[in-house]
């Protein structure tokens, strides 16, 4: 590896400008669809687009911040979407005991499972890809008995339905939830000690053991972290729909995962961040709205999300090749 | 070592089939000489907020007879499903009712299993009618006509139209998980009544789009539709309330006020109910999944008591609109609710 | 530790999955009679045909160190190009659908190897994009299957064994044979366990792995015309969340997500296990609302008691912060 | 067999990356059935020369000749194929499959319908491993062998190829004297078989107990050819670095203070070690020595809490500590520079200042408790320069370094939270004379200092040279401890063998 040792020294302005450039592909696709999309249809740039999308992509924008911390740990949990449904039902269940009950204990509840998830793979080092697969079940699961599987009411109070639909200084209060959430995860993940200590502990576990830090601790916490963000999703998700069902969410669990990488943070662990996600969560964003837009039928949607997700990651893998030459 | 493991696993099984499967076999114990039991097979319990209430009647028809009732959940998978109801079979029910995950899907495994069994064991869908609906190894189909309901909704459509002298509508619709029959059947009713009533014409389709029966789903769908479309949007056919629900929850959110936009629903779910009084929605299908379990153990009871009884058994579907939603209101909150 | 003693203790541990389903065959016998016949012994072995023939294709592929989360898709689609083509007569239809099916693995395959894209991804991509075919080309309705002696494939029987299971065994014992006996199967496990050295020693490492990727799909494809043959009808729709549960039966037979380690032995028990949870519903007449639930705790208490056994196994001979014997990966 | 018969000439030879001229118009030639020894700091461009000649680079100019005829190298395979061999310093075995299998990957042996004869393969390779008295099973799985025996493992593979030329780039890195001695009556036996070596080694006693020739590097050029037996290590040395650096163990001992700062009773990990027990003095430099698989590694190790003690107490300035993991033992001011440098010792994604720093977070936060960039990168550049760590800026990967700046940089870190107690797992291993001699230095100022240091070292000159005591392990036992004065090669041997 001697060749980059040497190069890094002599980078002519040329050779800065093409890294940046091939550093940022991701941000280009974006500006790239942004534009498309735009002259593709007139609807698109109006303000209540704009609402939409901020209101369509909270809560994927919010569980995929939890997500990326997990899989800088080199994990990944794909019982996130059953957290977020386990945590609405609880939520609306217990709203006839007031609204800080309920919300308390649904985020109690996620951070719970959260726990769960984290002991089984911190602690007792289980697979974590069979070991969230198994408590996805198991939330599910248990979301259908307490709802009884019933499409339990939410009973919209002013406070609580505000959150969903109002507006302050024309952004919608969710999109102050979703900005909140990224500053705060920015911070924790690149600006303190915790974070430093993941990403050490995702790129070698052994080697962050040698230099001190309690990986088994920090991966337990990631994934506490994640059933937290997740609970807290799930109330911003019931204040948004009058009707909460635990099929609800099940989808969100994919879309989420393909926003983080996406965003070009890499499912090997250590390598990543809250930006790059932001990126990619407005990648998804868009081309979902843009081909409802669109009026592209379903099945097709579908399709062309995983286009999309494919060509996306082969282009970025090509420059970063590319990125290594200059 | 091993012993250790040996033992955790065993506990593992037991404890977890013990606390869930308890209940039903000392039921089972308690009758007399000859118990009966009988089968139903469901097709997702998750997905559907319907098959609660309907599993929860279920149980109580069969504790009402006094039969030992075995449910299981396919988790909507055909195959799972006919694995399944060969499990029935093989555990030896009297009587097997199934809730087909796929009309046309279900055929085969209601064939092999009359073949194995020749005929011998009787076996009627609930709810969902199988594809093609006549089957000579099916005693009959006990439910819903969802193709019915879909004509229902169609027709109530075109009369309101009618009565309101509004020649022409632009409609979206707002289908079902994509490929499961009951959206198929209500999306085709709709557009057989539209036809029969000559009404073609009034209705120009701008956009339909499967929102697999979620409200959030159907709500984003239809926060697109507004902007896309904005005021030339005049109705928005759902294919069940809970999408209905989300709809008018975008509505509400765009600021629209009720009767703006033409929404329907089916199934009769308290909100959607409530959405009738202040006139957010049109009118709704009530189909009781009480009801419809009852219809389905009522049949089987008299099949098992030798009684022969017609192919079809309908339920009855009776419209809510605004003028009888006060008189449903409590029943159906009753029912979903409990 | 003493080296004879580990190896009896080793065999018993490794063979723990065996000895979990003579368990539970005991259980399930004793709580329910008509368990033990041989109509529900073979159903379930019937039952659990589709997956299995799936799982040990993954287990191939698990082995090199990758896997592949669109074989549900591959299912569907396959079945979805088979009723298409019927027209064309049964021969047409079926090895048209098994090369749709392939052709995904191939480009899975060539995404991978050649794209250079992380597997989960690019499997990921492909799950979205085939299911979304389907639909497109089945016009989000079922298909219905035309053709005789189709049915036969998944419904039929030879010697009073279902036709199925015919394939089920034979799948596992070719794909047996492949891993242990030819060098297509050797490289699998040098190129799961260290890719360097497979390259240096001239294995072909990019055509393997593609090849990896076909065979898994190939089964897939086969499940996928057994699927549709027994329901005699095809949908996109079919086989949902169906790839979690193969990968899952895959580990739980003792493959490494990680490569290298594992065989088909050790899947199909692991396949029996979730099939025979299956039955074990049934006959312990488990509430429906308990059902999910109990899936789940099955699969947890699995992969943590086997967690805590490999570690026990571990410490006997090596600890995995032995400098001096790290893996170089 | 006719010595000085041309196997392999390498004319001219230059290779430039990007900004640095690795090799500048080295030549030198290998003839049959010799041992032929590269020596040259790290970075003077013998890895790139046996990367050419192992097909993995290109070279800009020059001609490679084998037996006469020029030729030019495909890659990595089409080396192999020509007969030249490498050994590298990871081992590229398959782990969890057997040496038999290792030994023919990629060849196995087929009967009909290719189906594998497993049968012929063991035997076969049971034969082999006779051949060159390797005693090993075939049947063994990799990765229940040490790193020796996988070397040996690699040597047979090599050999089945019937290579003409085996490259072996540090192989006595990460193996004891013992393992060392075997593997060099291996060496002998290939050669007699007439097989050339070209031995790469930061060991230079070693190039004078097994090579023939040498040619010396520095900075991309060759320095000089000779016999071995014509020069001395002194000389060598010279060469390599260009300079006098005298005994590369630093000056001269001094005396240890006298209060124990670390007491050890009866440590216990069971199928590791048992009943361990020393004690630690301030300014003191303990040894611990024995064959790799003796438990040294594993007891400090333990001593870190990176492993679990199963029994045994550990007293820090007289009272009980509990160490349950690395942390405890990081506050309670033990820190430890891992054997294993690629995997443990740094983390290689990282950029030198996160590396550094570690350790410091503490250290580098604002007032808000956020990490504080500027905070940071003052403080990485003070151990940047302190440790001399050669790097080109801050922001350059720990991979992109040389194995002697990974170490310092390893040690930066340690040594950054000024710890009481230092424990060091093979500092050196495979590090060149320079760095070393910086290494040895640096070590014993430390010990000056007042620090306490644990030093395991396979390397007897090293152990002997530096500490002042020694505890020699042997099959998880402590054997004996030995003082300054009782410390030779011949009674560390014995210990390490199990007879005192």
């Amino acid at each position: 590896m001697s060749d980059i040792t040497a190069l890094e020294e002599r980078l002519t302005f040329k050779q800065r400008f093409a890294r940046f450039f091939f550093s940022q592909t991701m941000l280009l696709i974006f500006i790239v669809l942004f534009i498309a999309i735009s002259i593709a249809s007139d609807k698109f740039l109006t303000s209540r687009n704009f609402f939409n999308i901020i209101r369509q992509s909270t809560v994927l924008g919010m569980m995929a911040c939890g997500m990326t911390i997990v899989i800088i740990g080199k994990g990944i949990d794909l019982s996130a979407a059953s957290i977020l449904a386990l945590c609405a039902v609880v939520n609306v269940m217990l709203q006839k005991y007031g609204y800080f009950t309920s919300v308390t204990t649904a985020i109690l509840v996620g951070t719970a499972c959260g726990l769960i998830n984290g002991y089984l793979i911190g602690k007792v080092k289980a697979n974590f890809i069979i070991v969230t697969l198994g408590t996805q079940i198991l939330f599910t699961a248990t979301a259908l008995i307490i709802s009884g599987g019933r499409n339990l009411k939410s009973r919209p109070e002013p406070l609580f339905s505000y959150i969903g639909d109002e507006s302050i200084l024309g952004i919608p209060v969710m999109g102050y939830f979703l900005a909140a959430t990224f500053i705060l995860f920015g911070i924790l993940l690149h600006r303190t000690i915790s974070g430093r200590k993941l990403f050490a502990t995702g790129l070698n576990e052994r080697a962050a053991r040698v230099a001190g830090i309690n990986t088994s601790n920090i991966i337990m916490t990631s994934y506490i972290i994640n059933g937290f963000i997740c609970s807290v999703a799930s109330v911003v998700l019931t204040s948004r729909l009058p009707r909460v069902r635990v099929g609800t969410a099940s989808e969100y669990l994919f879309d989420v995962i393909t926003i983080v990488v996406l965003g070009g943070t890499a499912l090997t662990g250590g390598v990543g961040g809250i930006v790059k996600t932001l990126v990619g969560l407005g990648i998804f964003a868009i081309i979902t709205n843009g081909m409802s837009l669109l009026g592209i039928p379903y099945e097709f949607q579908q399709m062309i999300k995983g286009i999309v997700l494919v060509l996306a990651v082969l282009y970025d893998e090509f420059n970063r090749r590319k990125r290594l030459l200059y | 070592m091993f012993k250790k493991l040996t033992i955790f696993i065993v506990l593992v099984f037991l404890a977890s089939f013990a606390f869930a499967g308890g209940g039903q076999e000392a039921e089972g114990a308690a009758s007399g000489e000859k118990q009966i039991t009988v089968g139903f097979s469901l097709p997702f319990i998750e997905d559907s907020p319907y098959t609660f209430p309907f599993a929860e009647s279920l149980r109580r028809e069969a504790k009402e007879r006094n039969w030992k009732l075995i449910m299981t959940d396919a988790g909507g998978d055909i195959n799972t499903q006919s694995n399944q109801i060969e499990d029935l079979v093989s555990k030896g029910v009297d009587g097997i009712m199934i809730m087909p995950v796929d009309a046309a899907g279900i055929v085969a495994v209601i064939k092999r299993v009359y073949e194995e069994t020749d005929g011998e064991l009787p076996m009627i869908c609930s709810n969902v009618m199988p594809d093609p609906p006549e089957l000579d190894e099916l005693i009959g189909f006990a439910g819903p006509n969802s193709y019915l309901e879909g004509k229902e909704m169609g027709k109530y459509y075109v009369n309101y139209l009618r009565e309101n002298g509004i020649d022409k509508v632009n409609y979206c619709e707002s289908q079902g998980t994509a490929g499961y029959s009951a959206a198929i059947d209500r999306h085709n009713g709709f557009l057989d009544a539209v036809e029969e009533l000559g009404a073609s014409d009034m209705f120009n389709l701008l956009d339909t789009q499967p929102c697999d029966w979620s409200p959030d789903k159907a709500q984003a769908q239809t926060e697109n539709w507004i902007t896309t479309y904005g005021d030339k949007l005049d109705m928005i056919y759902s294919h069940n309330d809970g999408m209905g629900i989300g709809i008018v929850n975008a509505l509400q959110d765009a600021g629209y006020s009720p009767g703006d936009v033409l929404v329907n629903g089916c199934d009769g779910q308290t909100q959607a109910v409530e959405y009738i009084k202040e006139g957010w929605m049109l009118f709704t299908v009530f189909q009781s999944p009480a009801e419809d379990a009852a219809t389905a153990m009522r049949t089987m009871e008299k099949i098992l008591g030798g009684e022969s009884v017609p192919y079809w058994n309908y339920m009855e579907t009776p419209i809510i609109n605004g003028d009888n939603a006060e008189d449903y209101l409590p029943i159906v909150t009753e029912l979903w609710e409990q | 530790m003493k080296k004879s003693a580990n190896t009896i203790k080793n065999f018993i541990i490794n063979q723990k999955l065996l000895f979990i389903i003579i368990l539970l065959i005991i259980i399930l016998s004793v709580v329910d009679r008509s368990f033990f016949t041989f109509r529900s012994l073979t159903s379930i072995i019937d039952h659990i045909t589709i997956n299995g023939i799936m799982a040990a294709g993954m287990t191939m592929l698990l082995i090199s160190g990758c896997f592949d989360l669109s074989v549900g898709a591959v299912l569907s689609f396959t079945g979805i190009i088979t009723f298409l083509l019927q027209p064309y007569g049964i021969f047409i239809s079926v090895i048209g659908g098994l090369a749709a099916g392939t052709g995904i693995g191939a480009l899975n395959g060539l995404l991978v190897v050649k794209g250079k894209i992380n597997a989960f991804i690019a499997t990921l991509g492909s799950m979205i994009i085939f299911r979304g075919l389907g639909l497109g080309l089945s016009d989000s309705t079922p298909i219905k299957g035309r053709i005789e002696g189709f049915t036969k494939l998944g419904q039929g029987s030879i010697l009073g064994i279902p036709n199925p299971v015919w394939i089920l065994i034979i799948t596992y014992i070719a794909i047996w044979y492949i891993l242990k006996y030819t060098k297509f199967g050797r490289n699998d496990y040098a190129i799961g366990g260290n890719v360097l050295s497979a390259r240096l020693t001239g294995i072909n490492v990019n055509l393997n792995s593609f090849l990896y990727f076909v065979v898994v799909s190939f089964t897939a494809a086969i499940a996928g015309l057994i699927y549709c043959s027994r329901v005699n009808t095809a949908s996109a729709v079919f086989g949902p969340g169906i790839e979690m549960w193969v990968i899952a039966a895959a580990v739980l037979g003792g493959t490494s997500l990680f490569g290298g380690k594992g065989g088909v032995i050790g899947t199909i028990q692991g396949v029996i296990i979730l099939g025979i949870v299956e039955r074990a519903m049934v006959v312990f007449n488990v509430d429906t609302n308990y059902q999910t639930l109990v899936r789940g705790l099955v699969i947890l208490a699995v992969v943590i008691t086997d967690t805590i056994v490999s570690r026990r196994q571990e410490k006997g001979y090596m600890s995995e912060s032995f400098g001096a014997r790290a893996k170089t990966n | 067999m006719p010595k000085n018969s041309l196997l392999l000439e390498m004319n001219n030879i230059s290779k430039s990356f990007p900004g640095v001229q690795a090799l500048d118009d080295v030549s030198f030639h290998l003839n049959e059935g010799e041992v032929f020894a590269l020596v040259g700091e790290n970075g003077a461009g013998k890895s790139t020369l046996i990367k050419i000649l192992a097909g993995s680079y290109k070279s800009d100019k020059g001609e490679i000749k084998i037996q006469g005829s020029p030729i030019t190298i495909r890659g990595p395979k089409h080396a192999i194929d020509l007969g030249v061999s490498t050994i590298y310093q990871e081992t590229s075995l398959v782990q969890d499959i057997s040496v038999a299998e290792n030994i023919f990957l990629g060849r196995q042996h087929s009967a009909r319908f290719g189906r594998i004869d497993w049968k012929a393969m063991y035997d076969e390779s049971e034969a082999l491993l006779n051949d060159l008295s390797i005693n090993l099973s075939p049947k063994t799985i990799i990765s229940r062998l040490s790193v020796a025996q996988q070397q040996m493992v690699e040597i047979a593979r090599a050999f089945s190829f019937d290579a003409k030329i085996i490259i072996m780039d540090e192989p006595t890195a990460a193996i004891t004297e013992e393992d060392t001695a075997n593997l060099f009556d291996i060496i002998r036996r290939i050669v007699k078989k007439g097989v050339s070596v070209i031995y790469i080694s930061h060991r230079l006693n070693e190039i004078f107990q097994i090579a023939d020739r040498v040619t010396i590097l520095r900075d991309g050029k060759t320095v000089t050819s000779m016999d071995v037996k014509d020069t001395d290590q002194k000389a060598i040395v010279k060469y390599m670095v260009g300079r006098d650096i005298g005994n590369i163990f630093g000056d001269e001992s001094y005396q240890a203070e006298e209060d124990i700062i670390l007491e050890a009773n009866n440590l216990t990990r069971k199928g590791y070690f048992s009943d361990i027990s020393f004690t630690l003095k301030k300014g003191e430099i303990l040894g611990f020595s024995g064959l790799v698989g003796a438990g040294r590694s594993e007891v400090v190790r333990a001593l870190f809490g990176l492993d679990q003690l199963d029994s045994g107490e550990i007293k820090i300035n007289g009272r009980k500590a509990m160490i349950k993991n690395s942390s405890d033992a990081i506050n309670k001011g033990i820190t430890f520079v891992s054997e294993d440098r690629r995997i443990e010792s740094v983390i290689q994604g990282f950029s030198v200042r996160e590396n550094v720093t570690l350790l410091l977070l503490e250290k580098i936060l604002n007032n808000a408790h956020l990490i504080s960039t500027r905070k940071e990168r003052e403080l990485a550049n003070k151990y940047v320069e302190e440790f001399s760590v050669k790097t080109p800026t801050l922001e350059q990967l720990a991979m992109n370094l040389s194995g002697g700046n990974q170490q310092k940089l390893a040690l930066a870190r340690c040594l950054s939270t000024n710890p009481a107690i230092l424990i060091l797992d093979e500092p050196t291993k495979g590090i060149d004379v320079g760095a070393k001699k910086e290494i040895h230095t640096l070590i014993k100022n430390l010990a000056k200092e007042g620090m306490a240091i644990i030093m395991v070292s396979s390397e007897l000159p090293e152990i002997i040279g530096m500490c002042h005591r020694v505890l020699v392990m042997h099959e998880g036992k402590g054997m004996k401890f030995f003082s300054k004065e009782e410390l030779t090669e011949e009674n560390l041997m014995h210990a390490a063998v199990g007879n005192v």
